[in-house]
Formats: C-alpha cells, structure tokens, sequence
C-alpha cells in the first residue's frame, strides 16, 4: 500500500480538525465525560460520514485507501480533543483484523459506515497472554472463559473475539448482548472503561481460523499501536499549545510566567520533544505504508509507540506543574489531556516496553546503524 | 505534667508509638484522603483527652510541650503509623500564630476552642492572583465601626467547607509603597452570610480545595493578630519551622513500600530493568533522609534553619512523583484503572499515589520558588 | 561543466560515494583530530582537480553548484565515508561571503586561492569578554593611511597555528549607540609581526583551539568586506545555512556505532539494563534524524529554514553527550583509561569520544543560547 | 570500632585542610602532573607524619584507631585538593588488608610512616575476577600469572598481590623490583596510571592463606569503596565551590552568568545533589564504624559509591558546561575534577553496578522499608 501524497494528508488534516472544532473541540469529551463516561453516536455517524473509520480499507472494500500515514493525521486530529470515540481502535485494530480476513463480510460497511461498533478482546491475564496461549475457547458455536483488557467494551455493538479453536485459533464475532457474556467494567483515568469479559457458553460466529488469525491479529496490532502513538502525538501537540498560551497570559510578581527563563526553557524542551514525537511517528506510519514484512512492521510500530508515550508523558506532566495550581483541578482542561496520556501510554505497551521489544526486533533482523 | 523532653529519645519514641499502636482506630489508618472532622472526632477526642493534640505548644497553653527533638520523634511515629493528621490548622498554624503575637484575651479564648476542635480552622492564604507571587494578595479588609469588613476571594483553601473559621491574610493599606506591607492577619468566622465557600474538583476527582468568597463578611476588630499591616512577617516567621515536614521522607516512604510490594506481586521486581530505576529511588529515598536527618540534628541542638532546608522539600517531591511514575509503569495495562489494584493480598492505589504526588511540586511554595530561594539565599547568585 | 542538479538524488549520491569510496585515502578515514594542512595536502589536490572543493559555490566561481537536496547528499556521504572535511573555513566562510558582499576585484583575488588552499583560513569571532554575547566584541580596527591597524584579542579561533589568514569581525566605531552596530568583516593576513597566535590546551590534550593576540597587525582597507560597520548582520546572514549542518546526525550516529561495537565486545550489550538504556540513546539517534529529515525536506523545496532548526543542535549534542557516557559506563573499570580500548577486532578511544562530546553543546552558540532563541523566536515568549 | 565524634572530626578536617592548602592545593596536583604523573614522597611524609595512613588502624597497631568515619574525612580533603598520593589506597586497601591479616608485620609501621607504598593487585581479567577464580598462582615462595587494574602501581615500592595458593587464596607481598616482575602502566585521565602485573616466578613472602584472606579482602574493599565515595564527596565540593565562584563573575550580556534564572536553578541543583551525596557518604562512613556484618558493610558502602559517583559525575559535568568554553581547555582547574572524577568512578565499580550489589544485598537481607 502507497502511503499518500503531502497534499492529501494536509487536505484530510483540515478537514478532520475543522469537524472536530465544530463539534465543540476538548470541551465536547470533557461533557460526554460528565454525562456518562460513553461517547456519542452522533459523532460517530458524522466521522463515518467524512469517511473516517475507512481510512486505510482499500477502496475496493469501501474504504478510502489512503494508508496508515492518513490514519495517523485522523489519530493525530482526534488526539488533539480527545475524542472518547473509538476511532483509532475502529481503524487500526476492528477493521484492521476484519479487512485481512473477512473484508466480504457485512460487518465491513457497518463499522466503516459508523453503524455498529465492534471492541477487539484478544489479551488474556496470566503469563503471556498471547493468542496462541488462549483459554478462552470456542466449540460448537459458542465461547467459555474471559478476555481482559477490552478497550471499548462499553458501548460497543458487539465483540470480535480471538479464542482457542478445534484448529488453532479462531476470530469470533459475538453480540454484546448475547447469552452467557458478563462485561466488568473498571473506570479508567479518562472516563471510559476497560472490560473485563466473561463467556460461558455465549453464541459467536466463526469469521476465520488458522495461522490466517494469528498473523492478521499481529498486524492489526502493529497498525493500532503506530496509531495510538499518532493519537498521543495529537494529543501533547494540543496539550504543549494550552500550556504555551497559558503561561503567556498567567501573570506572576507582575510578569507572565512564560517571561521567567526556566520556564521558557523548560517549554523549549517540551516543543523539541514534541517535534522529535511528531516527526518520528509520521515517518513510521509512512514506512510502514511501504512495508511488507511483519516484523519490520512490528518493529516500527514499537519504536513510534516507545517515542510517543515518552513524549506525552514528559509534555502532560510539565503541563501540570507549568499550569501550577490551577493544572491539578479538573476545571482546567490540561488536566484532561494528562488523564489520556496515562490511558493511551498504558493501551498496547508503554514506552519501556517498546524499547525493549523495538531492540530485540532490531537486532534479531541485523539493523545496525 | 510529664516532662516528655526529660525522657530520653527512645523512652519517648516508645511511648508514643505504643499510644499510636493501641489506641489509633484501625480504619482510620493512611487514609488515602483528608477527613472532615466527624469522621475522625471520636479520635480527636482520645487524643485531646491524653493532652497530645499539640505537641509543640507550651504546656501552660495545654500542649505538650515538646522540644525540636522530641517533635521530630513525635511526627515520625504519626507519620509511620500512618495517623491522621487530623484537622489540624488550628493547632500548627493558629495557635504559634496566637501564642507568638496575640493578646492575653485572644489566648485565653481562641487556645482551648482549638484543642477542643470547638472551632475548626482553615487558611486563607492563596488568591487567584496570588500563589508563588502570594504578597500579590488583593482581599482588602476594611475598618467599619467595631468590625473589619472583608471583600475578595481565596482559592486552595484546603477543607474550608468543613471549617468554622478562617485565618486569613487580608490587604488593609492598598496604598503601602511595597505590596509586601499593608497586609494584616485576621481571624474570621465563616458562618456568616457574606462567606462563600466553593469546592475545587482535582484531576483525581477529590474535593479537599474550596474557593472562598468574602461580600462583605464582617469580623470583629479584636480578631486582628498582631500589629495592623505587619502580617507579612508574621506568617513568614510562622513557617520556619514548617518547612523541614514539608520535606520530610515520609510520603516518599511510604510510596516506596507501595510500590515494592506493588512490583513484588506483579513481577515488574523481577525485571533488571524496572530494578534498576526501584534501585535508584529507594536510594534517592534513602539518601535524603540522611540529609533530612542532618537538619534534623540542627533543630536538636537547638539552632535555627536556614534557607538551605529547602532542599530537603525540592529532593523528596521530586523523588516522590519519580516513585509514583514508576508505579504507573509496573501496573503495566493497568496504568490508566482508577481505584486499587489488587496484587496477592495487597490492594494499592496506584493512580491515586500518582495523583497524589503531582500537587506536591507546587504547594507549599512551588519548586521552581525553591530553587530561586535558595540561588540567592543560600548559593549568593546575583539578580 | 557537469550539472549535478539534473541528475537524480540516488545517481548523484552513488556517484559522490564511489568517489569518497575509491579515491579518499584510507588512513585519513574517520581521523580522531583536526588535521593540519599538510597530513591532507595530497587528498586536497585531488579534490581540487575533480573541482570538489566547494560543493556550495556557484559554478561561475568554480564551485559545484548544488542545490540545497543536492548539497545535503554531499555532505551526507561524506561523513558516512568518515572523508574529512579538511580546512574548509575559506570554503565554508569566507567564499560566502565574499561571493554574497565582495566586490569583483576580492571576488576575482580570494576565490581561486581558498579553492586552491593558497590561502588557509581561520575564523576570528569569539573573545574572552565575546563568546555567547558575541556582539560584544572589542577587538579594534582603526584607519590608517591605507590600512586598519587592528588590536585585541581573539580566542578559541580553530587551527589558527596553520593558516595564512584570518577573517574577522572587528569593532570599527566605538562609539555605535548599540554593541551590534560598528562590527566590519575584515580579511588579514596571519603572517606578520602584529599577529601573535598561542594554542589552547584542551581537557583531552589536544591543542585545536588558539588564541590569536594583535598588536598594531595591519591589513590593507581593500580587506574590508562590504560596508564598513555593517559587519553583524553580514555574519548572521552566513549562519542560517550552516545551521542544519550542526544539527546533523552524523556525529551522534558514529558514536552509537562505536557503542554497539564497544558493548558487544565487552559483554555489555547482553545487560538488560545497558539495554534499556542503549535503546533510548539508538531511539534519540533515530527519531532525531526523522526530524532532521523533515528540516532537510524543506530546505530541499527551497525554502529557508527558520529559527526553528536549531532544536536539531539541541537534541543531537545531548543525545551524543550521552552516548558517550554510556562508553564510559560500558568501559567498567578502564572507563577512565586514556587512548583506544581493544575488543575483538575493534579498537574505540572512548575517552576521546566523551571528550568529544563535551563542546558541542557550548560551540556553535551554546545550547542554553539555542533555547533562548528558540524561546523567543519559534515559541513567541516574552520577555 | 567506634565512630569518632563530631567535633574530633572537625578538628581532623580543619587540620587535613590546612595541610593539603598549604602545600599548594590542586595546583600541585597539576604540577605533579605535568612534571611526571607521578606523586611527592615529601607530601607522603608529611601527611604520615599528621597521622593520616594510620588514621584508621587501632592505636594498639600504631595508628589514631579513628576509624572510617575519620578515614572519610581525610579521603574528602584529598579529593578537594586531587592529592595524587595514594592515601585512600593506603588507608582503605593497604592497610586495610595488613590490619587485618598482619598486624604484626613491619610493612605495617613503614605504611602508617610513609615510608613504603604498597599498591594491592586483587582483581585479573576475563569472567569474574574474585580471587576464588585466580588464575595468579602463588606456589614455591613464587608467582605466575598476571593481574590487573592495579590501583597506584606505577610509584608503589611493592605489591600485596591476593593469588591462589596451595590451601585456598593467598595474600603474598612482592617488591617492585622483583624478578619476573613486568608492569604495564595504562595512563589515566588524571595522569594516574593502571597497571597490568605480570608474575613469571616473582618471588614473593607469603603473609596469609585460607578463607581469613577472601574475608580480608571483602573488609577492605568495602572500606576502600566507602572512602573512594568521599574522595569523590570532596572532590565536587570543591568542584561547585569553583564553578559557583565562575558563575558569579563571568559576564555575558553585561550581568554575571550566575544571574539567569536557567543557570541558577542549575547550580541549586548541584547543590542539593552534593548535600545529598555527603550526607549520605557520611552517614554511611558512620554506620559503618558501628557494624560488624560484613554483608551489610558491603551494602553500605555500595550505597556511598553509587551516589557519590552520581553525583560526581552529574557535578564536573555540568560544570563544565557552566563554565563554557573554558571549561573544555586545560587551563582552568575544573578539567582536572573531571578527569579525577572518571578515575574515581570507574575505580570499585560505578554507580549502575553498586545500585544493582546494593538492590540484591538488600533484598538478601531483607531489608524493607
């Protein structure tokens, strides 16, 4: 897949920032967070109608084809107002497994047309907890055991479950309010939830099997951990802004704060870390647009996830302490921006994680420098 | 009256840490929040009773009388047994303040109401405008007839929604020639119309910070401390002693526990890594309680500190959000869960700790006022 | 005449490798110190006769005339090939010049002799009382019949023992009402009674830098290089493209080599926590050189680059800073040891690297003026 | 052993200080160096003759039974000064073995004198290097085999050299101009040399054997460590004084350096980082004075080693730095401590290898918070 040109990539961030402004920008996530912790289907409908969920489905599954590096500026875009939707999770890791081994089935053009939602539960606890491990198991039609870590599970139409088949693993749909399945919801910092599923006999219907699963599941992984990164990208870039406009104004012994040189240096350092962030990221997902072999694929991801999190982590915090009192209250919208940072860097492995796996993938393929 | 300072320093230390291990309610201990005072009076009253609710005052006030080093010692078995605090503004903060420079009448009055937790105090010391920059203050109190007349507003006041009255630094000359001169300490009751009391909702979701509103609130002339546009110096004096327990290892230790049993019980303690930074904070810990325990020594030979106990406060906060941060990343997939994270038969809170640690950078005179305090203070850098 | 613009990137690269791949010496590859003149004359020559020695000029002056994605390649290659840059101070500094504010007649005399190295050149800016206020300078030139007679001191002037001339910035009026006004570039010639140059040693021993003293040095007025007293804004003019070139990844890139060679040797990399810590230096590496990239992409659509670019000098000096402290880590007990360390079949001086590493962050304008600038003019912060 | 009291310390600090002052400061380090790399048998004799090699040897032994804590002190003032004599070697190697094993033995008194020098070899290359792997031999009154990193090898008139030896590990004493004796010197940054011993029948006196020479050596090296800590204690004090006093006249832009912000908060920094390390440093030195358990001896110890060389490095780094290009000639004398500073860190193990010893024998002990 060809990633796209500059000037489409431009022309897709305007369009998606100016929806997300016009829906109201952060303060949109901060009422949804008041309300019910959920997101809105409105909204859901409207970012399938600028085409959103299809980003990177080829065009010939009903998707816009336009590659991860498009993604990436929707991840960015949504990020950068912390849209509680699932749309990185929608186009990296829902479609991303549906696209590779059902793109006939109707599901496809429900999720990219915003009618249904569809959580992936593929983690388990324990050791590992790698798909192959599963012990959550599917047979005749229907699922027992659990699967944690659910991103989504709260308000999405249904699951796409990865188990343990009769021929190795399966990829399984089932509704969210089909017999037999219990969902634990724990609070996260952000307002949403992770799930906790448990099946005991739950109907699901089989979508593939094999070594076909495994393998779609470890991309789908890749695209969504490079788009969770883009996704804290977007949201230090609007996070350094608020701090930068705030220490501009914020008057102390009566000067701006942002006048005192420990703080200006202390911004530069945020900027350049998100500079190094930003242009680090766009050039895994364009790479990884241009790449065909898995583990370099995965590889990249980790490295775009390791910098991105170190990034949100150290802008979202400074940001705290820069704000001073005021950036410990929820009424500040900093504070929101520090709440997501802490959910997206703990999604999918946080940056001394990645490290870890980026080095062992590097040397394991002979990358030096 | 014991004379606890006749005691020696383990006699004493024994003594309390019995007190505080028998008679402290179970579920009262490391409270993860601040109490308001009906959750803990029935201790308060236990304490009160014993005589131990203020440990630093004289003992012909009703305190126990306790020199630096016996303070210390007392403060650390509090702090280790993980004892509330209590509502305690009044007894640090009030009480020096009346004892030091109020009048026999006010002593007399305001003393025993503070022991008791007949009045139950907050401080009105931050504004909107004033917080590292706090002589920037605009409250104006204003003299009408018997009474002073307040107007303006305070922010951070901790747990004012569950206090009776208020201390509060309050602007009566706007016209001084210094923004430092002009002010006044002034006690207020909060009960009253003209009193607004707000709450804050933190990152974490707690509501311990309240704004204050004054329209018009009136307080009697004799609840002046002190002379009228000297309270400036007053509250800096007040705060000397403060700022060694502001630095105090305590809250860095006990995160530190929490986190080693955290990563004992999910395996990060395995890892060379994650040991690698847990080796580094637990030293960065250790270390400073060396260096604590040097001004410590100070106070127990009965000198002053200086400007350089600031350090103290800069090392641990920053080491304690260190240990939180690294609590976060132990707790892996589970680093954004609000609440406690069950690990074999330990529950831990991870997000609250971090959540914790962040203010503490802030207050109490942010970091960055630390450091330039002691750049001039203590290094003689030039402006 | 080859127009290398019209070829494609990937021709024009493989034709500037194969020729730094076949023809640069070998035993220059990679050298650890400045060279003088002579330890290189034989590969100068070469250069010279293939017309590569100023990759930058214009054609018309003999240059090669490449645009900026052209000229990045060039350089590129030639620190992968570890190929010298050689005394390039003419080439990088005064031909500009020149070509941009000289006249025909310093055109038609200067240029032909720095790319034949006729002339060598150094670069007189910093003082003792100048370095990162450089506006500050006082080094005087006066008039005289039909010379400056020039007096003052100049400092940290590189390889000033072997050049035959020196060009300056020189206060020429005194009496300017702002230090950045009454600054010319002059041009003068090293090898008189006037001029005094001592070297410099450095921590790591070696003796680059000079101090160059004037007592009643003369150069002829027609040295002068443009308007008199305009001299500041023509030597920022010089800067803005140089500035990409100090933040470029090369040097960071050869330490890291250097370390993964060091530590595979010496067991090291198989530490999880060296990892660890190996993999943030090689993701810094990396992640910097995709901005890097990005500054590099603009300045190839032609655009200039803004103040913004300094942040690659900033992140890359740090970054090679510590990767070098991660050599000395990984030396263990001969982390203090002078001159190469053996392993396996590589040699690596990390004492020399670490060295190394010590100036960036102060040449070039140190990184603390960097964050001012980019404070001020990138993030729009008051002052 | 007893700590020393305060005010005995003091008196020994002021006492050492003058000393070392009036000899000439760091400015005789740099001499020394530059003349030979060697160090000053006159300034060998004079500190033997205030009592500074037997400073911790029991009075009965002749020496001031001071213990550690005094031995700190010395070990401070002569990292202020970056005295190149091998006073923490004596003290804390030297005679710290032969107090221990041989008490009795006339090298004793000419150590305490200064009227000998005896570098230890006890380390060797490849895998582990204790001395229960000791490829150096001692048999037939002889040596064969090499050692290295020999701490003060090149003005020491002797080597007590740890090998092993018929009934276990031996503790031999050679002369520096033995037979068979070669000496590989290695120079340091400080002008110092390693060196690299290479027995081939050396005759050597045998002084001790068994496990009583591997329980010596332990003691030792854990004195050696906690007093290398305070060499290195005292050597960024004095760092920070220099660079402290630099910051506060250089001028830029018309005002001291020492007047910005950036610069300051940089410099309090240092500071508490240095309040820290001494603390700690002395607090250890004290503990250690009062405990008797080897293992947690050694823990200790690790302790002060791994923050002093924190902090060290962290110190002349950034002093460097501070005082710009300066800093990086050789003419100014913060060069020097950071030359220093790079022996003494690699010297016993840096500060990544005492945290992990320090982390392990804590957890052994279990000691918890």
């Amino acid at each position: 897949m060809l990633s796209s040109d500059q000037e489409d990539l431009r022309l897709l961030r305007e369009s998606a920032r100016t929806l997300f402004e016009r829906a109201g920008g952060s303060g949109r996530a901060r009422k949804l967070r008041d309300a019910s912790g959920g997101w809105d289907s409105d909204m859901i409908g409207e970012l399938a109608g600028a085409g959103v969920f299809g980003v990177t489905v080829p065009e010939a599954n009903g998707g816009l084809g336009m590659g991860l590096a498009a993604g990436g500026v929707i991840a960015e875009e949504v990020g950068r107002v912390i849209a509680p939707e699932p749309v990185v999770l929608t186009i990296g890791l829902s479609l991303g497994l549906l696209r590779r081994l059902r793109p006939d089935h109707p599901k496809m053009e429900q999720l990219i047309n915003g009618e249904t939602t569809l959580a992936v539960a593929w983690q388990e606890r324990g050791p590992g907890g790698a798909p192959a491990d599963a012990t959550c198991r599917y047979a005749d039609g229907k699922l027992t055991g659990s699967k944690a870590w659910v991103v989504g599970a709260a308000g999405s139409h249904g699951f796409l479950v990865v188990a343990g088949g009769q021929n190795g693993p399966v990829l399984v749909l089932t509704e969210a309010t089909a017999d037999g399945l219990s969902v634990d919801k724990r609070v996260q910092a952000d307002g949403s939830s992770l799930g906790e599923l448990s099946f005991s006999g739950t109907p699901a219907e089989q979508l593939a099997e094999g070594s076909a699963v495994q393998d779609a599941l470890a991309e789908a992984i890749s695209d969504v951990t490079a788009l969770a990164a883009a996704e804290l990208v977007g949201l230090s870039d609007r996070a350094f802004e608020i701090t930068l406009d705030y220490i501009k104004t914020r008057e102390q012994f009566d000067k701006p704060i942002g006048s005192f040189q420990v703080i200006q240096h202390r911004a530069v350092d945020l900027n350049v870390m998100l500079e190094v962030a930003q242009a680090c990221v766009r050039e895994v997902l364009a790479q990884m647009d241009c790449e065909t072999v898995p583990k370099i694929r995965a590889r990249l991801a980790s490295r775009a996830k390791a910098r991105a999190v170190t990034a949100a982590k150290k802008i979202t915090r400074d940001a705290i302490q820069l704000h001073g009192a005021v950036g410990y209250t929820d009424e500040f919208d900093i504070g929101l921006y520090l709440n997501r940072a802490l959910v997206l860097s703990a999604w999918l492995g946080d940056d001394v994680y990645h490290r870890r796996i980026w080095l062992d993938a590097r040397e394991e393929e002979g990358v030096a420098q | 009256m014991t004379d606890w300072n006749a005691m020696s320093d383990a006699e004493f230390r024994k003594e309390v840490h019995q007190f505080f291990e028998t008679e402290y309610p179970e579920e009262l201990r490391h409270l993860p929040h601040r109490p308001k005072f009906a959750e803990i009076e029935h201790w308060h009253r236990k304490l009160h009773t014993k005589g131990w609710v203020a440990p630093a005052w004289p003992a012909e006030y009703g305190g126990m009388g306790l020199n630096a080093a016996k303070l210390l010692i007392f403060y650390e078995e509090q702090q280790r047994g993980g004892v509330n605090r209590g509502r305690d503004m009044g007894v640090q903060m009030v009480g020096p303040l009346i004892i030091k420079f109020g009048t026999q009448k006010q002593k007399d009055y305001w003393l025993p109401r503070i022991l008791s937790c007949e009045d139950i105090w907050c401080q009105g010391y931050s504004e909107p405008g004033a917080g590292s920059d706090l002589a920037n203050l605009r409250t104006r109190a204003e003299i009408d007839g018997d009474d002073f007349v307040i107007n303006g507003q305070k922010i951070w006041t901790t747990m004012a929604h569950d206090a009776s009255h208020i201390f509060m630094l309050v602007r009566t000359d706007p016209n001084a020639p210094k923004k430092q001169q002009g002010i006044s300490f002034l006690l207020a009751p909060m009960d009253q119309p003209g009193v607004d009391v707000r709450t804050i909702t933190t990152l974490s979701g707690e509501t311990e910070f309240c704004e204050v509103f004054f329209d018009n609130a009136r307080t009697p002339r004799e609840n002046l401390v002190g002379e009228l546009n000297k309270g400036w110096s007053m509250a800096k004096a007040l705060l000397s002693f403060e700022r060694i327990f502001i630095g105090s290892p305590s809250l860095a230790q006990n995160a530190l526990g929490q986190l080693e049993s955290f990563a004992r019980g999910r395996g990060a303690y395995d890892d060379p890594v994650f040991r690698d930074r847990f080796a580094q904070a637990a030293l960065d810990v250790e270390d400073h309680a060396a260096l604590y325990a040097r001004f410590a020594d100070q106070l127990k030979r009965g000198e002053t500190l200086g400007a350089d106990v600031s350090m103290l406060k800069i090392w641990v906060t920053e080491c304690f959000q260190r240990i939180t941060e690294l609590m976060i990343e132990a707790a892996g997939p589970d680093g954004g869960t609000v609440g406690p994270l069950q690990v074999g038969n330990v529950s831990v809170d991870v997000l609250a700790s971090f959540y914790k640690a962040r203010p503490t950078t802030i207050y109490g005179g942010s970091n960055e006022i630390q450091r330039n305090i002691l750049s001039k203070a203590v290094l003689g850098l030039p402006d």
